[in-house]
C-alpha cells in the first residue's frame, strides 16, 4: 500500500520508468497474489470444511495459506466460513476493517452468499456477505468441498494477479442485496413475459389448432419405475421405569387437576393405558399446580424426576402450551409436565405483538439448567417467568421487538417462503 | 465495583483491581461464534457470562413452514460435526408418528453410519483439545483419520458433512458394495492410528497437568445442569441412551458405557477416548452380523403425520438429543419442531467449572466441553 | 577498549589494502592513524554487513524449515507451489508483508508501539556478533562474552512489554505481562548453566570456550563432564526454549488463549520484525548451544584417524552450521510435538525445579573440577 | 516423552503423507458416484430433456432455488419454459432430485465452481424449451 501507489507518477516520466513500475508490479503482485493468510473465522459448517482444508489432507500449505492468524491485523484473507447472522453482522464489519489493506474476502458456502438455507422465513440471518462488506470471490456450495475452497483461492489469486500499481487496490463498497428475493423476482420476470408471448403467439396457436384439430404430443414422459419394499412392523422401543398408566394413576391421587390431552371419549385412564410404550406420559396441568407438583416429582422416591431435558413452548391461538420434559436418571421413566398458559388478552391488541402475554412460576432454583432454557421460552415466546434470577433476552439482541416463535410474529426482514 | 454487567452476580470485596475481559465472537478457541464474558482478577477468572445467539439463525420458525422431509435436510445444520446422527433424530420421531417400522438391514446401516459419526466427533474433540492445548500437530492428526470417514460417508449419502440420509422408513440410498469393507479397512486402520494418538497424547506430563483436577463438575451438578454425554459420563453418571432408552437395535450389540468418576477435564477426554474404542467394537459386531440379503427400506409413504406430539431421543456424540414434533393438523408441515441439543446445557454448566481457575483452564474446559455452537443458538 | 578483531584474511587484507589505496592521495592526509581507523571502519562495515546477513538471510530459511519440518510431522507436504517444492514461499511472504498497509490501533502510544519492535530486534542481533562461527570468524572475540550475552538477552523482555503495553489492548497486555515474567525468571536458569559452562571450561570467553573443546566429541563439554554435562545441556534446551518464548512454551503468544499475546495489534513490517526476532534468536541460541556444548566449529572426530581425516577436511564453518541446524530442527521437533503449559505451571518449573537442580549442578560441577583436577 | 516418538515416527515414514494435490491432481481427481454438485438437467445429443415442468422439484427444495417457469407450445400445451436454478442459495440436499418423477435431473459431479460475479450463480439449466 502507500508508496508503491506513487510508483507510476514518479518513475514513468523517467525513460524506460515503465519497465521499473512493470517490474514493481510484478514481484508485488506475484508476492501478494501467493502469499495470502487467512483469518482464522467461523460461524458454522463451512469452518469445519475450510479447517479440513487445512489439515493434513487437503494441506492449504501448498498454497502458502496455512499461516491461520487469529489476530486481523495480520491477515490478508476473510473467508467467510458460515451463516452470518444480524448480532454477528457488525463484529464481522469490525474484523474486515481491522484487516490492513490489501484485503480480500471470500465467501465461502451458500449462507454467505445468499442466505443459503435460510433465506426465507427468517428474521436473524443476513442474505449475502456483499450487504456488510465487499466480496471479491463466490464459492457456492453448502459446504464447499476442500478443492472447491481452493479453486476459490485460484481464482482469487488470478484476480490479484491483474492487479497493478496503475490500478491498485481499493476498498470496494458493499451493496444491498437484502431484500432480494430471486425466487420472486424470476418468477414475475417470466410471467411478464409469458403474457406478451401469449399475446404474440395466440394467432399461431388459433391456427395450428385449426390445422390440426386432433393433435397429440408425441412426447410421454416416463416415469421412473421405484423398486418395491415390503411393509415393516414397527417395533416399539423398550420402557424403562414405571408404566404411564403407574405414573399417571400416581401422580393422580396426588393432584386430582391432572389430565392428558385427548381428543376421544373414552375414560383418561383408559387413554393413558393404551399409549404405546415409547410414547412418553404427557400431563396437563394447571398453573396453580405447576410448581408443587414439579416440586412432588422431584422429591419423590417413586419418581425421582431429577433431570430436566428441556422446557419449550407451543403458540396456539389463545394460549401456550409450556412443555417441561422430566427424567428420572435412577428408574428411566419421563414424564411430560404440559402447562397451558391462557394468553392476557386485556393488553390493547397492537402492543400484543411485543408484550409479555403469559407468565409461569419458574422452577430454576429446583433445576439449574432451567434457568437458560427459560430465558430461551422468554426470548422466543414472550412468556415471562416469575422467580426468575436473570430473565433476558438469550438469542438475540436485547432491542430486537417481537417474539419470534409466536405465529403472528413479523420483521420488517422477512420474507415469505414462495412455494 | 458499583454496577456489574448484566449476568454477573457475584458480589466480593476485594482489594485488587477486577477486569472484563471479552471471549469472541471471534476468537480461535470458542468452537465457533460464541462469546464469553469474563470477569478477571488478573489471570484469574471469578465469574463467567456466556452470551450466545451469534449464529442464532431460527432454524425452528423455519421449520413450521417446511415439510418434514425438508427439516431432515436442515437438521443437518445443527451439529454439523454429526450431521447424520442428527438425521436419525428427527427420523425416529417421524417414524413414530407414522407408525412405520425399519427393516433389518436398514437398521444395521443406521447403526454403522452412527458409530462412524460417532467417531468423526470424537476425533474433532481430540484435535481441538490438543490443538487447544498448544499442539497444533494434534489437530491435524484427529482430522487425518476424520477425512477417511468422510470419505466413507460421501461414497454412501453423497455428501461430506451435510449428509441428509435417512428417511422415514429406511434412507436415500442403499449402501454401495464397497461400504463393508471400506469401514473394515477403516476400523483396521483406526487401531493402529489410535495407538499412537493415544501415546501422544494421554501420557504427556503436560497434559496431564493442565486437565487433571481441572474443571470438576460434581455428579449432582452435571445432572442439575442437564449434562449428557461424555461429560455426564465422566461425571460419573452412568447414562446413555443407547442403553438407558435404546434405539434402532443398539439393545442387540455388545458394548460398554465409558464411566469416569472425577468429572475433570482429563475424564472427559479419557471416556471420549474410550467411547472411540467402544465405537470401534460395535462397527467390528455390525460387520460380521451385516445382512446381505434383505430390503434396505421399508414401503415409502408419502410423510404425513397425524395429529399428536412425538418426541425421540438418540444419543450423539455430544449427548443426549431430543427431537420434539407438535402435529396440530394431519399433513406434511409440522406446526412446530424443537430440538434439544446437547450443549446448551453444558455451556450454562461452564460457569459453575472455571471459577477459580486461569484463562487457559478455561480454554482446556471449552475444549473437553466440545460445543458446537450453532446446536446451542439453533 | 572494544576492539573488533578480525583475524581472518579478510580483516588482514583490509588493513593492508587501506595503506596501499591511501597512497594514492595527497600526502597531506595520509597517516598511520586514519589509515587504522579507516581499516576499522570498513571491518566494522563488513562485519555488520556480515552479521545482517547472517541473521536476516537465515529467517526466510528458517521459517521455511518450519513450514516443512511441521508439514512432514503432520503427514502433510508443506509448501509446495512456490519455487521447487515452495523454497521460495517465504520470500514471498516477506515481500508482501513489506508492502502491507501499517497503523497503529487507536489509544495506543505511537512511538513505543513502533519503537518495541526495534528493540525486540537488537539482542539477538549484538549475540550473534560474538559468537566464532569459525576459528578465525568473530566479529567481536570479547573477553568477557558470556556476561555480555546475558546482560544483552535481558533486552529483548523489553521489547515485548513495551509493544504489549503500548497496544491498548487487554490480551496484549496479558501477553506481554506474561512474557515478562517468564523471560524474566527463565534467565536465572539460562544464566547459571552458561556460568556452568563458565566453570567447566574455565573462560568467559566464548573463542576460549570453543578452543577448550579441540579433539573427539568425548571433549565436547556435552560429554567432557560425564551426566552433568548431559544434563546442563537438557537444562540449557529448556531454559533457551523458554527464554525464546518457542512453544510449547510460547504462552506469551499463546494463539488459543490470546489470540498472538503481544504482537496481536501489530501489522505489516512491525509484525514482520517481530517474526524476524523470533527466528533469529533460534538461530543465536543454537549457536550458543553448539559453541557451548557441541564443540562449536569442531568436527566430530570419533577417535578413529581414517574417518576423522575425512571429517577434518569439511570447513569449520559448515561443521558450525551443520550443529545449528541440528540444534534447531531439535527445537522444532518439540514445538510441533508438546502441549503448552499453563502460566502458574510454567512459573513452578522455573522457580521450584528448573532452579534447585541448577544450583544443585553448579556444585557437582565444582565437585567434579575438585576431583579431577 | 512418548509423544516425541511418535512425531519423529511420522517425520521420518514419508509414506504416512496422505495429502492430495489437487490442482495438479485434477486428471485423476473423481468425486464419487452419489456426490451432490450442482443440479443439473438430463439432455440427450439434440438438448431434449424429460422435464413436463410438473413443478414437483419447486416444492421439495427447501429454500426455493429452482423456478419452473412453464411456457405454452404451440399446441397451447403447457411445457418447461426456463429452469432457473439459483445455484447461490442452493444447499445441494439432493430432495429435488428424490422429488422428480420422470428422472429429468440430476447432481452434477463439478465443484470448480468459485466465481468473482455472484450473477453467474444464476443459471437456466435448459437449453431447449421442453416436449410436448
Amino acid at each position: 500500500m502507500g508508496i508503491i501507489n506513487f510508483a507510476p507518477k514518479i518513475l514513468d516520466p523517467i525513460p524506460g520508468g515503465k519497465y521499473v513500475v512493470n517490474a514493481i508490479d510484478y514481484v508485488v503482485n506475484w508476492a501478494r497474489a501467493n502469499s495470502i493468510w487467512p483469518l482464522t473465522y467461523g460461524t458454522s459448517c463451512c469452518a469445519i470444511e475450510m479447517m479440513s482444508s487445512s489439515m493434513a489432507r487437503y494441506d492449504i500449505a501448498r498454497f502458502g495459506s496455512e499461516v491461520f492468524r487469529s489476530s486481523p491485523r495480520q491477515a490478508d484473507l476473510f473467508i467467510l466460513a458460515g451463516t452470518i447472522t444480524r448480532r454477528m453482522a457488525p463484529a464481522i464489519q469490525m474484523l474486515w476493517e481491522q484487516i490492513p489493506g490489501p484485503k480480500y474476502v471470500i465467501a465461502m458456502g451458500a449462507c454467505t452468499i445468499s442466505g443459503g438455507p435460510f433465506i426465507y422465513d427468517n428474521y436473524s440471518v443476513v442474505r449475502g456477505a456483499q450487504n456488510l462488506i465487499p466480496v471479491d470471490v463466490f464459492v457456492p456450495g453448502c459446504p464447499p468441498r476442500p478443492e472447491a475452497l481452493f479453486h476459490g483461492l485460484l481464482t482469487l489469486r488470478d484476480k490479484i494477479l491483474k492487479e497493478t500499481c496503475r490500478n491498485p487496490w481499493h476498498e470496494g463498497e458493499p451493496r444491498d442485496v437484502s431484500t432480494m428475493d430471486r425466487y420472486r423476482e424470476a418468477a414475475n420476470t417470466w410471467a411478464a413475459l409469458e403474457r406478451m408471448k401469449d399475446e404474440e403467439m395466440a394467432e399461431a396457436r388459433a391456427k395450428f389448432k385449426e390445422e390440426n384439430p386432433d393433435y397429440k404430443s408425441s412426447f410421454k414422459p416416463v416415469r421412473i419405475k421405484k423398486e418395491e419394499f415390503p411393509e415393516v412392523e414397527r417395533i416399539p422401543c423398550k420402557r424403562f421405569g414405571l408404566t404411564q398408566a403407574e405414573l399417571f394413576n400416581k401422580l393422580r391421587a396426588k393432584f386430582p387437576n391432572v389430565t392428558v390431552h385427548t381428543h376421544s371419549e373414552d375414560p383418561i385412564e383408559d387413554v393413558v393405558a393404551q399409549m404405546p410404550a415409547d410414547r412418553p406420559l404427557e400431563v396437563m396441568v394447571t398453573p396453580e399446580d405447576y410448581l408443587p407438583i414439579v416440586e412432588f416429582v422431584k422429591n419423590d422416591a417413586e419418581f425421582k424426576m431429577d433431570y430436566l431435558i428441556e422446557v419449550t413452548a407451543i403458540d396456539y391461538d389463545d394460549h401456550f402450551d409450556m412443555v417441561t420434559q422430566l427424567r428420572s436418571m435412577d428408574h428411566g421413566h419421563k414424564i411430560f409436565l404440559c402447562l397451558q398458559l391462557k394468553k392476557d388478552f386485556s393488553i390493547e391488541e397492537d402492543k400484543r405483538a411485543t408484550s409479555i402475554l403469559a407468565t409461569a412460576p419458574s422452577i430454576s432454583h429446583l433445576y439449574p439448567a432451567a434457568e437458560f432454557k427459560e430465558r430461551e421460552v422468554y426470548d422466543m415466546f414472550g412468556i415471562g417467568f416469575d422467580g426468575h434470577p436473570d430473565l433476558r433476552r438469550i438469542f438475540l439482541d436485547k432491542d430486537f421487538v417481537g417474539f419470534p416463535l409466536r405465529k403472528d410474529f413479523t420483521h420488517p426482514e422477512m420474507i415469505r417462503r414462495p412455494v | 465495583m458499583s454496577q456489574l454487567p448484566p449476568g454477573f452476580r457475584i458480589t466480593r470485596e476485594t482489594n485488587t483491581e477486577e477486569f472484563f475481559i471479552n471471549m469472541g465472537p471471534q476468537h480461535p478457541s470458542t468452537h465457533g461464534a460464541l462469546r464469553l464474558a469474563l470477569r478477571m482478577e488478573g489471570e484469574t477468572i471469578i465469574e463467567l457470562v456466556p452470551h450466545f445467539g451469534y449464529i442464532h439463525r431460527g432454524i425452528e420458525k423455519q421449520a413450521e413452514s417446511m415439510s418434514y422431509l425438508q427439516y431432515i435436510a436442515l437438521s443437518d445444520r445443527q451439529d454439523y460435526l454429526t450431521a447424520i446422527q442428527n438425521n436419525l433424530g428427527v427420523v425416529i420421531a417421524l417414524e413414530k408418528g407414522m407408525n412405520i417400522g425399519v427393516p433389518e438391514k436398514q437398521e444395521y446401516i443406521r447403526v454403522m453410519l452412527q458409530e462412524l459419526g460417532r467417531i468423526a466427533s470424537h476425533l474433532v474433540f481430540f484435535g481441538c483439545f490438543g490443538g487447544d492445548l498448544g499442539g497444533q500437530t494434534c489437530l491435524l492428526f484427529g482430522f487425518k483419520e476424520r477425512e477417511m470417514i468422510h470419505d466413507i460417508l460421501e461414497e454412501v449419502t453423497g455428501s461430506r458433512l451435510t449428509t441428509n440420509y435417512f428417511r422415514p422408513g429406511g434412507s436415500r440410498f442403499d449402501v454401495p458394495d464397497t461400504f463393508i469393507p471400506r469401514v473394515k479397512a477403516f476400523v483396521d486402520h483406526l487401531e493402529g492410528a489410535m495407538s499412537d494418538y493415544e501415546r501422544f497424547l494421554s501420557k504427556n506430563i503436560i497434559v496431564l497437568d493442565r486437565s487433571v483436577g481441572i474443571g470438576i463438575l460434581s455428579k449432582e451438578d452435571a445432572i442439575a445442569y442437564g449434562c449428557s454425554g461424555p461429560v455426564l459420563r465422566a461425571s460419573g453418571v452412568n447414562f446413555d441412551v443407547r442403553r438407558a432408552n435404546p434405539y434402532s437395535i443398539y439393545d442387540q450389540m455388545d458394548f460398554e458405557v465409558p464411566v469416569a468418576y472425577n468429572g475433570d477435564c482429563y475424564d472427559r477426554y479419557k471416556v471420549r477416548i474410550a467411547e472411540i474404542h467402544e465405537s470401534m467394537k460395535i462397527l467390528r459386531q455390525c460387520i460380521d452380523k451385516f445382512p446381505k440379503e434383505g430390503a434396505w427400506r421399508a414401503k415409502e409413504k408419502p410423510v404425513r403425520l397425524p395429529v399428536g406430539r412425538y418426541y425421540s431421543e438418540i444419543e450423539t456424540a455430544k449427548g443426549l438429543y431430543a427431537t420434539y414434533v407438535v402435529a396440530a393438523t394431519t399433513g406434511e408441515k409440522p406446526y412446530r419442531i424443537h430440538t434439544r441439543g446437547p450443549s446448551f446445557p453444558h455451556i450454562a454448566a461452564l460457569n459453575k467449572m472455571v471459577q477459580g481457575h486461569k484463562i487457559s483452564d478455561l480454554v482446556t474446559i471449552l475444549a473437553t466441553l466440545d460445543p458446537v455452537i450453532p446446536e446451542i443458538d439453533r | 577498549m572494544f576492539v573488533p578483531s578480525i583475524t581472518n584474511p579478510v580483516g588482514d587484507f583490509v588493513r593492508e589494502l587501506v595503506p596501499q589505496l591511501a597512497a594514492f592521495l595527497p600526502a597531506s592526509l595520509q597517516s598511520d592513524t586514519l589509515n587504522s581507523i579507516v581499516a576499522f571502519l570498513v571491518n566494522a562495515l563488513i562485519c555488520v554487513i556480515a552479521v545482517c546477513i547472517v541473521n536476516i538471510g537465515s529467517a526466510p530459511i528458517l521459517i521455511y524449515m518450519e513450514r516443512k519440518v511441521c508439514a512432514h510431522v503432520q503427514c502433510r507436504l508443506g509448501p509446495m507451489r512456490l519455487g521447487w517444492h515452495g523454497t521460495i514461499q517465504t520470500i514471498a511472504d516477506v515481500l508482501k508483508m513489506l508492502f502491507k498497509e501499517v497503523y497503529a490501533p487507536s489509544g495506543a502510544d505511537k512511538l513505543m508501539f513502533y519503537l518495541a519492535p526495534l528493540i525486540v530486534l537488537i539482542a539477538p542481533f549484538i549475540v550473534c556478533a560474538l559468537i566464532p562461527f569459525g576459528r578465525n570468524l568473530v566479529v567481536a572475540d570479547v573477553s568477557m562474552g558470556i556476561p555480555l550475552i546475558i546482560a544483552v538477552n535481558g533486552f529483548g523482555v523489553l521489547g515485548i512489554l513495551l509493544g504489549g503495553w503500548s497496544s491498548n489492548n487487554k490480551y496484549s497486555l496479558l501477553g506481554a505481562l506474561r512474557s515478562g515474567a517468564q523471560m524474566i525468571s527463565y534467565e536465572i536458569s539460562f544464566a547459571m548453566i552458561l556460568l556452568f559452562v563458565v566453570m567447566i571450561s574455565g573462560s568467559t570467553n566464548l573463542m576460549s570456550i570453543t578452543l577448550g573443546q579441540e579433539g573427539t566429541i568425548f571433549d565436547w563439554w556435552i560429554f567432557k563432564v560425564p551426566v552433568l554435562g548431559i544434563i546442563a545441556f537438557i537444562l540449557f534446551f529448556i531454559s533457551s526454549t523458554a527464554e525464546m518464548n518457542r512453544a510449547p512454551f510460547d504462552i506469551a503468544e499463546a494463539e488459543q488463549e490470546l489470540t498472538g499475546g503481544y504482537h496481536t495489534e501489530y501489522n505489516g513490517t512491525p509484525f514482520a520484525m517481530f517474526y524476524l526476532a523470533e527466528y533469529i534468536a533460534l538461530v543465536t541460541n543454537s549457536s550458543l548451544a553448539v559453541t557451548c556444548f557441541l564443540g562449536g566449529f569442531y568436527a566430530p572426530c570419533i577417535g578413529i584417524s581414517f574417518i576423522d581425516q575425512y571429517l577434518n577436511m569439511v570447513p569449520g564453518v559448515i561443521w558450525f552450521f551443520a550443529k545449528v541446524f541440528f540444534m534447531i530442527w531439535c527445537y522444532m521437533m518439540v514445538r510441533w510435538t508438546f502441549v503448552r503449559p499453563r502460566v502458574d505451571q510454567l512459573m513452578d518449573f522455573e522457580w521450584k525445579f528448573l532452579l534447585p537442580v541448577n544450583l544443585v549442578l553448579l556444585v557437582a560441577g565444582a565437585a567434579f573440577i575438585a576431583i579431577s583436577g | 516423552m512418548c509423544g516425541l516418538s511418535v512425531t519423529l515416527k511420522y517425520f521420518f515414514n514419508p509414506k504416512r503423507i496422505v495429502t492430495e494435490q489437487y490442482p495438479e491432481n485434477r486428471k485423476t481427481l473423481k468425486m464419487h458416484e452419489r456426490y451432490r454438485g450442482r443440479l443439473q438437467m438430463i439432455e440427450d445429443a439434440e438438448g431434449n430433456n424429460h422435464c413436463t415442468a410438473c413443478g414437483m422439484c419447486e416444492r421439495a427444495c427447501p429454500n426455493a432455488s429452482i423456478n419452473v417457469l412453464p411456457t405454452k407450445n404451440i399446441a397451447g400445451k403447457k411445457v418447461l419454459g426456463r429452469y432457473v436454478y439459483h445455484y447461490a442459495s442452493c444447499t445441494q440436499c439432493g430432495l429435488c432430485v428424490e422429488a422428480c418423477p420422470f428422472g429429468a435431473i440430476r447432481m452434477a459431479q463439478d465443484f470448480e465452481v468459485a466465481t468473482t460475479d455472484v450473477n453467474t450463480l444464476e443459471m437456466i439449466l435448459n437449453k431447449k424449451e421442453g416436449q410436448g
